[in-house]
This record gives structure tokens, C-alpha cells and sequence, in this order.
């Protein structure tokens, strides 16, 4: 398992890459890349803030239930904060595992536990100012199918 | 004395990101009376609870949960990441 | 939209990047990247068959399908076929959409079908000997889901 | 006349993967019979089409379905790509 919460870019395709070839008795392996999308008044800037002595810990508590509940190879977070563009990659979580089924699994599940769980909070600032992006309750409310 | 952490539009509010607090609180949410009663920020800042999370040494918690042997409170908006 | 069936590798990393960068309305993309997996016995090599004037239009179809069920910004579907090797990347999907859980349910819904319906047949050799890949039941099955 | 194509365990069976077969054949099961008829290693090769799959132009069909037009078909085992 790898968990790295930084501020710095990666490269999302040479992590998928790596992150696969640990392991030759691997069949599947799933990523979820989140990207900062453009949006209406344009964005100029998202500001992710984060709360350093939680975060980590709290991302691999989330990897921990995950590989409870599946069968999974290995497991890998990578979670931006700072200051980021339209088009960067904010995140990725890639799973592999023997079969598909489980590695679909824990990356969905994975999403939606750090989507709301993890202790990140982004600001957009577009034409028309600056504002915290609202928790959603259909965020929450995805919780409940695991 | 606990250490009292303010997160994303809550920090804003409130204008810092974190400072000490004496308090006796038993619960959270006496800490979040006490706090409320220190000036306006804190009132706008908390007026809303069901709108906020707590954190309490680095664990999500309830505003019911008690205090004992807390060292550091976190306060902030639902999570947005991923 | 994007469909490649090859026998020549590919790199599932420079295409997740190429791929994420279509668009700065994409928030989410998930890719399935599927490998030979080593067997008991010791896989040798791993020979995918393939019908070639059907599979390129059955692979179409199944991602009409799924851009007819979800808000889709883009698929990726890329599957060899010849000679392989354990570790060695055989398919991968992507897809890429506003929000996550139209990318992941497109994503593992065109697993479910490319298995099953689209025509490929793989063949193992390992130190016992040679033989075909048995479709599984589960395999069958998890069409239903959709 | 129809083009008729094996794949995977069927085109071992049978030893070949493509022939020209002249059939009068209404249905694909019809054909099958056919097949079946000529040698033993078709009727290996078919003895039990419930484990097999035919398309009909390149699109999956069933064994009760007609011939009518059809210039090209194809047998054989589930797939088991991805």
C-alpha cells in the first residue's frame, strides 16, 4: 500500500505503470484519476487546503477497510493540495487485485470515502469570486451502498 | 488547555487557524457554547452546527462526545476532496 | 470514442494520459487495465484468438450501449491479440465523464460485456501443458447486473 | 452456399477454421445437423452446442435462428476476452 498526500504534480500514467507492475499474479487493476474541471465563469484557480496531521492517517484507515473487505494485491492513494488549474490532476487511487470484481469494488468504495471522509476542502475561484465547494449530500448519501 | 483548529470556511469565519483554549468543557458542544459566547465570528462562524464536522486528536467525532484527555479539537465543513 | 484491437503492445500509462487530456470539462476518469496473470504451473505464453471481422463492430456496439446509459465524455477501448506473456498488458477501457459514478459504471459494465460478448478467446500454456480459458459462469451471470 | 468459421476449441476440433458449405439449411440448427453428419470429428466438435455460441454476419444469434440470406457463420466456445 502507498498513501502520498502532496502538493507537487504527478504523473498519472507513469504511477498506473508502476502500480502495475508489482506483482505477476495481478489480473485487474482499476484507477480513478480527479481532475479540476472548468467551470461556469471560468476558473482560474482551486485551492485545496487539507488538515496535515489527520489526512494521511484518515486516507489509510479508508486503504485499511477497503483491503478487509476485498481481495486486493495492493492499493495506492495520491492526493493533491495547494494551488491547481483547470485540467490538473488533483488525485488518483489505482486497486489491483486477481480478479476485476474486486478491484472495481474497492476503487469505488475507496472514491467514495475519501470524497467525504478524508479531510480535504477545496475553494474555486472563478470570474465571479472566490467559494468553498458545497459537501454534496448525494456524497454522503453514497456511504450508505457499502 | 486544548488545542482548537479551524478548517476551510470555518477558519475563515473565525479569521485564525488555530489557537489554545482554556476551557471546562465536558462535550464538544459545551466547547462550542463557550467558544460562541467569545465574540461575534465565533457565533457566525458556529451558528449552524449541523452544518460543520469535529474532529477530535485527528478522529471524526460527535458534538455529543466528550473532552477527557482531548488535546487537539478540529472543526470544519464537510469533506470535498477526491 | 476510441476503439484499437492490436497485436502489438501498448503503454496503458500514455494512454491514460493522452486520454485524460481531451477535455477541460472532465472531472473523473477510471481505466481497467486487464494483465496476464502468472498460473499454477507456470504460464508460458498466452495466445488470444480473435474473430476479426466482428470484433472491432461488437466492441462498438458495447460502448454505444454504455454512452447511452451514462453521461460519457469519452471511452477508450484498446485489446491485443497473438502471442503474450505473464505480466504483459492485455486490454485496457477508459472512460471519462463530469462525475465519478457515471466513469466507474460505465467502466465496469464494459468489462462485464467485453468479456462476454465481444470475440476474443485465450489460450494458456504452462509447464502441464496447453489449454483453453473456460468462459465462467460468473462471468455469464454478472451481464444481469446491468 | 455459406462461409462457414470456427474459432478456438471448435477450429481445433474440426481442424480447420473456415469452409464453404453448400446447405439447404432453414436454421442454424439445421445446419449443425448437417455438419454433424459429415464426420466424426464435427460431431465431437458439436456434440454439445449448449457450450457453444454462432454469429450470423458477425452478429451473435441463436441456434434457432433462420438462414435466410446469411453469407457468413461462425462457431464457437463463450469468449473470455478482457
Amino acid at each position: 500500500m502507498a498513501v502520498r498526500v502532496q502538493e507537487e504534480p504527478f504523473n498519472a500514467g507513469d504511477e498506473l505503470n508502476t502500480f502495475s507492475k508489482t506483482s505477476t499474479d495481478v489480473g485487474a487493476v482499476v484507477s480513478f484519476t480527479g481532475l479540476v474541471r472548468d467551470v461556469a465563469g471560468g476558473l482560474q484557480t482551486m485551492e485545496i487546503e487539507h488538515y496535515p496531521a489527520m489526512t494521511e492517517r484518515a486516507i489509510i484507515e479508508i486503504v485499511e477497510d477497503a483491503k478487509a473487505r476485498w481481495s486486493l494485491k495492493d492499493v495506492l492513494v495520491i492526493h493533491r493540495y495547494g494551488r491547481l488549474e483547470a485540467g490538473d490532476t488533483i488525485m488518483m487511487v489505482a486497486t489491483s487485485s486477481k480478479h476485476r470484481a474486486d478491484a472495481f469494488a474497492a476503487a469505488d468504495f475507496l472514491m467514495d470515502y475519501l470524497k467525504s471522509r478524508a479531510p480535504f476542502w477545496k475553494k474555486e475561484t472563478t470570474g465571479n469570486g472566490a467559494s468553498w465547494v458545497d459537501g454534496k449530500d448525494e456524497d454522503e448519501d453514497a456511504l450508505n451502498r457499502w | 488547555m486544548v488545542d482548537v483548529l479551524y478548517f476551510a470556511s470555518v477558519r475563515e469565519r473565525i479569521g485564525l487557524p488555530k489557537e489554545q483554549v482554556e476551557t471546562s468543557a465536558a462535550t464538544v458542544a459545551e466547547l462550542v457554547d463557550e467558544l460562541r459566547a467569545k465574540e461575534e465570528r465565533y457565533e457566525l462562524a458556529f451558528s449552524d452546527i449541523s452544518a460543520l464536522k469535529v474532529a477530535l486528536d485527528q478522529e471524526l467525532a460527535t458534538f455529543d462526545a466528550p473532552l477527557t484527555g482531548v488535546r487537539e479539537v478540529a472543526f470544519f465543513p464537510p469533506m470535498t476532496g477526491g
